[in-house]
């Protein structure tokens, strides 16, 4: 604790050093604060994700001195309620009515693709921290859309060679019918269809509910050779105790990480041998990892996960952003500024990465698996995947 | 979908219908004497559920978390009715549902800053942690087994109440004609206070029962809460036996429908009330 | 309901006419919010003509609905399914083909529903709207559980020439208030009217209507279809003002809202409902700037507005108006 | 036309007529095999010990119950099963024991609402019923027969009691009945203001066929032709006033009792 803080008063000290070299025009610019405007879950089955994703953020600023591109911070806060009808309406909240210079959010697809439609409208700048909505870095991309953190696509795709190199042949995919599950199951179906893997079935089931058993009954019948999941929170916690408590232990379980991250401590046993795909893993072993782990822990009390990741990146990503046009937000700045992130190598805890053209990032995808209780990482599953971006005009 | 299958699924229908009982047991119960529609009932599921996760930390059996959670709820029942519901009973339904709506707020951020926005799951007890299997890729979990046990034990029990004791017969009279409990001398404010004390602990006892099978997380009692009255509405508001029979229907009907018609199984139930309701308006047992 | 005092008419006119130079002075007197805060205040007028459509149903004809929700919704669904992906839609045909459809599905609800009364109403009423809910929810029309966005706002032209663009916030605005005023008035010619009067008098003592020569059903079932018509219209604006639509809209926490702003606003004087859409929206905006935790203070609200103020804001009004209309009276 | 028996009967005059109209509730025989004929411009009234089955009747009379058996005729033509509302449309008007006026209305307006029972629908929707000249015409005529002119404005929830019930068959004469079926009007009166309503009845009498429910003998002997006394469900005797104040089996079944508890 202590040497944190006074690795942060250091490096407070050399913003303050370097704060005293820019030119004088930015004088105004920098007497006012950088406005942040943070719309996330802060209520709700998400709210745990919004508070990580705030935290992870505010400590990559943190650690900058508290400021971007030398100016002083202010965060905005506004809870969207994981309520895509007033998604629209929020973010034109923050822009119009708050004037925020950036906008960060969210978790929600379906509140991000009003986020990104009022950023196309508006030109603001947008960071999407969580939501893997394909169209926004496809078809909705735009030069002031960014994403720290995945598409859809990207997790589920390498699963599906992994499923063939285990030897399945048939599987069945099950998920919510919704824009997430539909682009998760697809990446999944990608990856193992073209190497001549076969879906038996696929179920969606209506959003959000959570009573599988009639499912699972199918599934039995239909004796697949492996069950590719995708379904996050609540629904993934209990999916996976029905799945092993309908006796389906015997045929492998898959999933993205999603399946068994930050639940796996409420799944207990029936998690075990559960074999995931993600951009990130709490177990990742490497000396950026675990002292992010350990930052993270002391300054916001909990454990880091990967949502606290993609905030950490998202406030990096601002940093390299602002620090490229020494703080200035104005017009006149904007196409440095994007440039500065669209070039952006972001030295995150999950490993290095770089961003599409689309402006989604181009990682390492790793394979996990549940043993013994803990997640732990089994190696590469893909190197450096790229979103195919399908429908954006830029990539 | 051979005959096997298509057993294990009429079994599943069957265990969720049961659960769904005990819910919605406890709303029509409150109604039918009381003439009370509470949409809080929800809360009290989620209620039930937080409390046996919470309690689980401090004890290590389950069925000890659930038996301390139920005095628990009852108190919380109790006091709802006392400090705010009370003033209901003059009023018309409209007050009723918003001010219970009111409280299903309350109850929805309570919940939030007492135990957070995290989901939570609860083992099922080691003895129960089984299952039996049915076929070479199937087995079903005793636990499950073990809920509709408990769920069929209380409908039969209730069903003795109802019809074998004076507390039934003030149920049974306050449903046909709520009236006449009043006429009858009976201590109007002790009984409804102790009528929705007793469904707030229906309520938690399903929660609490079903928390093992179930994910433990914020708005869990609002889509329990809607699925119940539509089995009240189906069964014949006020009616233990018309509650029972519509709740089977449903977990059938909610059962099949996701094995048949996956796109439609949510609205498959609901078709089922609106059939219901076109043949008879006020439900099956009115 | 008989003719509002006239203090209180002029007062509600003033109302009207500040709303309708808030354009031109807001920007002086909220210089930073203001652009924000005319949005808010249009999605608030929207609100306030469901508010009121849900007043004809629940004050007038004394039909307690939980699914109002649902015609809001299944309006701003209509545009989103109606609108090419790529162009702007034909105000003129889509609004109309809305209204027809909203108003064919309210009447298909109101004649299950209507058989029914009292606390079976609201249930009915309830699980028709959740049945809406999981019909867009579940299935793949207008993108299930994510919803749809609408990517051109309807074109308002005559011959080709535009007469309004939608997609001006201004714009909006005044059609917003227009709405209002517009619902607000042809909802007072309604209750004016030999039809309104035997809904209002259903919902004082519908056997007493039944008794005088009037079939009830006949009346409440036309006075829901019309409710759900202009909760539809609503909905449909507020598709275009948002540019998205979704499950949520129709369900019944939505519905729940709405009845919260009439009896906030005092139901069956119709200008309360939508002086409560005023009162609620504002609130949850202060509650949710002051706290996180801000369902706390809104569910504390509805209920003190439940034990403390059931005739509601309007009620409060009238009685302070035609109190002092009467002194004038006696003078 | 005072006297009445069964053999001397103008058919063509028979207005409303119940065929063994029976009505029970679970095992409960509230009505049973009730015969009777109401004769054109006639007043009728119906006497009997609470409980006799006289509202039951009247309930069965306007449509308000479906009978279990038996049948109604009005003017001949089957109206059995008919809804309340088609009953009232056909000229059957009624009043209720309790009183059931439009609170929040207006007197006026409360015999508004009734006289659009005149128009053929009131499906209209946008030209205020103020409007509408008929209706309003109408309106004022029944205020003025029930003697409320003077209460026009006043909202009927601030009259007496008596001005309400006066209200009550104001409302029934602006729908424009031709047989009036009047529950007790008299019902929770004080003096005066039965004085007033047994004058307002009797000048009724002379215009509509009037069915009078009521416990006030006195009353209904001052109204009255013809008279029924109903016990247990069941017509104990009918005829007229003077018939029926001599007949032995009523005396004892029922009047001796009422003179009592006067």
């Amino acid at each position: 604790m202590t040497r944190i803080s006074r690795r942060s008063v250091l490096q407070a000290g050399a913003a303050f050093a370097a704060a005293g070299l820019v030119p004088t025009r930015f004088a105004i610019g920098q007497t006012a604060k950088v406005r942040v405007g943070l719309m996330l879950p802060y209520s709700g089955t998400y709210a745990a994700l919004g508070e990580a994703i705030t935290s992870g953020l505010k400590m990559a600023v943190n650690a900058r001195g508290g400021k971007l591109g030398g100016r002083e911070v202010e965060y905005i806060l506004l809870d969207d309620e994981s309520n895509p009808g007033k998604g629209p309406e929020n973010a034109s909240k923050l822009i119009a009515g708050d004037k925020v210079d950036f906008l960060v959010g969210t978790v929600h697809s379906g509140v991000a693709m009003g986020m990104a439609k009022v950023a196309t409208d508006t030109g603001a700048m947008l960071i999407i921290p969580n939501a893997g909505v394909g169209a926004a870095t496809g078809p909705l991309c735009a030069p002031n859309i960014f994403r720290t953190s995945f598409s859809n696509w990207q997790p589920a795709y390498p699963m599906g060679k992994v499923a063939w190199d285990r030897g399945m042949k048939n599987v069945v995919t099950i998920s919510w019918k919704y824009g997430a599950g539909e682009e998760q199951l697809g990446g999944f179906e990608e990856g193992f269809t073209q190497l001549g893997g076969k879906i038996v079935k696929r179920i969606m089931l209506p959003f959000p509910n959570e009573e599988f058993q009639a499912n699972l009954t199918e599934i039995a019948s239909l004796k697949p050779d492996g069950v590719f999941a995708f379904f996050a929170g609540s629904g993934a916690l209990k999916f996976v105790k029905d799945y092993a408590a309908a006796g389906l232990k015997s045929i492998p379980l898959m999933g993205t990480g999603f399946l068994t991250d930050g639940v796996l401590a409420g799944q207990g046993a029936a998690a075990e041998g559960v074999l995931t795909t993600l951009h990130y893993a709490d177990a990742l072993d490497t000396p950026e990892n675990k002292k992010f782990r350990a930052e993270f822990k002391a300054f916001s009390g909990k454990e880091a996960d990967v949502y606290a990741v993609q905030g950490y990146d998202s406030g990096q990503l601002l940093a390299i952003g602002m620090d490229a046009v020494k703080g200035d937000t104005a017009a006149g700045s904007r196409a440095a500024l994007i440039a500065a992130m669209a070039a952006a190598e972001i030295r995150s805890p999950r490993g290095a990465f770089t961003l599409s053209k689309a402006h989604n990032p181009v990682q390492d995808i790793y394979l996990r698996q549940v043993k013994n209780g803990q997640e732990i990482v089994l190696g590469v599953a893909h190197k450096a995947l790229a979103d195919p971006a399908k429908g954006c005009k830029s990539a | 979908m051979d005959i096997w299958f298509f057993l294990i699924q009429v079994l599943n229908g069957i265990q969720y219908g049961l659960l769904l009982f005990l819910v919605a047991s406890g709303l029509t119960l409150i109604f039918g004497i009381m003439g009370i529609i509470n949409l809080a009932h929800g809360s009290f599921y989620m209620l039930g559920a937080y409390l046996t996760f919470w309690l689980l930390q401090s004890v290590d059996s389950l069925l000890l978390a659930i038996v301390l959670a139920l005095p628990i709820s009852a108190v919380v029942g109790y006091l709802i009715e006392a400090l705010l519901v009370r003033v209901l009973y003059r009023r018309d339904h409209l007050d009723q549902v918003l001010l219970t709506y009111g409280l299903i707020l309350i109850f929805n951020e309570a919940q939030r800053m007492l135990w957070g926005g995290d989901i939570h799951g609860v083992k099922v007890p080691a003895a129960l942690n089984w299952s039996i299997p049915l076929t070479d890729s199937l087995s079903y979990p005793v636990y499950r087994i073990a809920i509709s046990a408990v769920c069929a034990a209380l409908a039969v029990g209730m069903y003795f109440v109802i019809q074998r004791t004076r507390f039934g017969m003030w149920i049974r009279a306050g449903a046909s004609n709520r009236d006449m409990v009043a006429a009858l001398g009976i201590n109007v404010k002790l009984l409804f206070g102790a009528v929705f004390a007793l469904g707030a602990v229906l309520a938690a006892l399903s929660g609490a029962i079903a928390a093992p099978i179930s994910s433990i997380g914020p708005g869990m009692g609002d889509t329990v809460l809607i699925i119940c009255f539509v089995v009240v509405v189906i069964g014949g508001v006020g009616s233990i036996k018309g509650a029972f029979l519509g709740a089977l229907l449903i977990g059938l009907a909610d059962t099949f429908g996701k094995v048949l018609a996956p796109d439609f199984a949510s609205f498959s139930v609901y078709a089922v009330m609106a059939v219901v309701l076109l043949l008879k308006p006020r439900g099956l047992f009115a | 309901m008989s003719r509002l005092p006239r203090s209180l008419s002029i007062l509600l006119s003033a109302v009207i006419v500040l709303l309708a130079a808030y354009p031109f002075f807001g920007d002086v007197l909220f210089p930073n919010k203001h652009a924000f805060l005319m949005q808010k205040l249009t999605g608030i007028m929207i609100m306030a003509v469901m508010a009121m459509s849900l007043d004809l149903l629940v004050g007038v004809a004394g039909l307690v609905s939980m699914g109002h929700a649902a015609f809001f919704g299944l309006g701003g669904y209509m545009l989103a399914m109606l609108s090419p992906e790529y162009s702007a839609a034909n105000l003129w045909v889509v609004l109309p083909a809305a209204l027809v459809v909203v108003a064919i599905a309210s009447a298909m609800v109101g004649y299950l529903s209507i058989r029914t009364s009292g606390i079976y109403f609201i249930m009915v009423t309830l699980a028709f709207g959740q049945m809406g809910f999981y019909f867009f929810n579940d299935s793949k029309v207008a993108g299930g559980s994510d919803g749809a966005y609408i990517m051109f706002k309807p074109a308002v032209e005559i011959l080709g020439v535009s007469l309004l663009n939608l997609g001006d916030k201004r714009t909006l605005y005044y059609v917003g208030l227009g709405a209002l005023v517009g619902v607000y008035l042809l909802l007072r010619l309604l209750l004016a009217s030999p039809f309104g009067r035997v809904v209002s008098a259903i919902g004082v003592n519908e056997n007493r209507v039944r008794g005088l020569g009037f079939d009830p059903v006949a009346y409440k079932l036309l006075a829901f279809t019309i409710g759900g018509t202009i909760a539809g219209l609503a909905g449909f604006l507020a598709a275009i003002q948002y540019g998205f639509v979704n499950p949520a809209t129709l369900s019944w926490h939505h519905s729940g809202e709405a009845l919260v702003m009439v009896i906030l606003g005092g139901m069956g004087t119709l200008f309360g409902p939508a002086i409560g859409a005023f009162v609620f929206e504002l609130a949850k905006m202060g509650f949710e700037s002051v706290t996180e935790h801000w369902l706390l203070p809104m569910g504390m609200m509805i209920i003190g507005i439940v034990l403390l103020l059931p005739k509601g804001v309007g009620g409060l009004l009238l009685q302070l108006f035609s109190g002092r209309s009467k002194m004038e009276g006696g003078q | 036309m005072n006297s009445m028996t069964s053999a001397v009967l103008d058919e063509s005059k028979v207005v409303l007529e119940t065929r063994q109209l029976t009505k029970s509730f679970g095992g409960l025989v509230a009505v049973n095999s009730a015969n009777y004929r109401f004769i054109e411009r006639q007043a009728h009234a119906i006497i009997g010990p609470n409980g006799a089955g006289k509202s039951t009747f009247v309930n069965l009379l306007t449509g308000h119950f479906p009978p279990s058996s038996g049948e109604i005729l009005f003017k001949g033509q089957r109206i059995t099963g008919f809804p309340a509302h088609k009953v009232s449309r056909l000229g059957v008007g009624r009043s209720y024991q309790k009183t059931n006026v439009f609170p929040v209305f207006t007197c006026f307006e409360n015999c508004r609402l009734a006289a659009q029972a005149q128009l053929p629908t009131s499906m209209r929707f946008l030209r205020p019923a103020a409007m509408y000249k008929e209706v309003n015409e109408r309106a004022d005529w029944a205020l003025e027969l029930c003697g409320l002119t003077s209460r026009r404005d006043r909202i009927a929830g601030s009259m007496s009691y008596g001005e309400q019930r006066q209200l009550e068959i104001g409302m029934v004469l602006a729908t424009g009945p031709e047989i009036l079926v009047l529950d007790e009007p008299l019902a929770g009166m004080g003096k005066e203001e039965s004085e007033r309503m047994v004058g307002l009845l009797k000048d009724l009498a002379r215009r509509f066929t009037l069915i009078l429910i009521e416990h006030d003998m006195d009353a209904v002997f001052s109204i009255a032709e013809v008279l029924t006394v109903m016990v247990n469900g069941t017509v104990l005797e009918s005829g007229s006033v003077e018939a029926i104040r001599a007949s032995k089996a009523v005396q004892d079944a029922y009047l001796g009792d009422g003179a009592e508890a006067y």
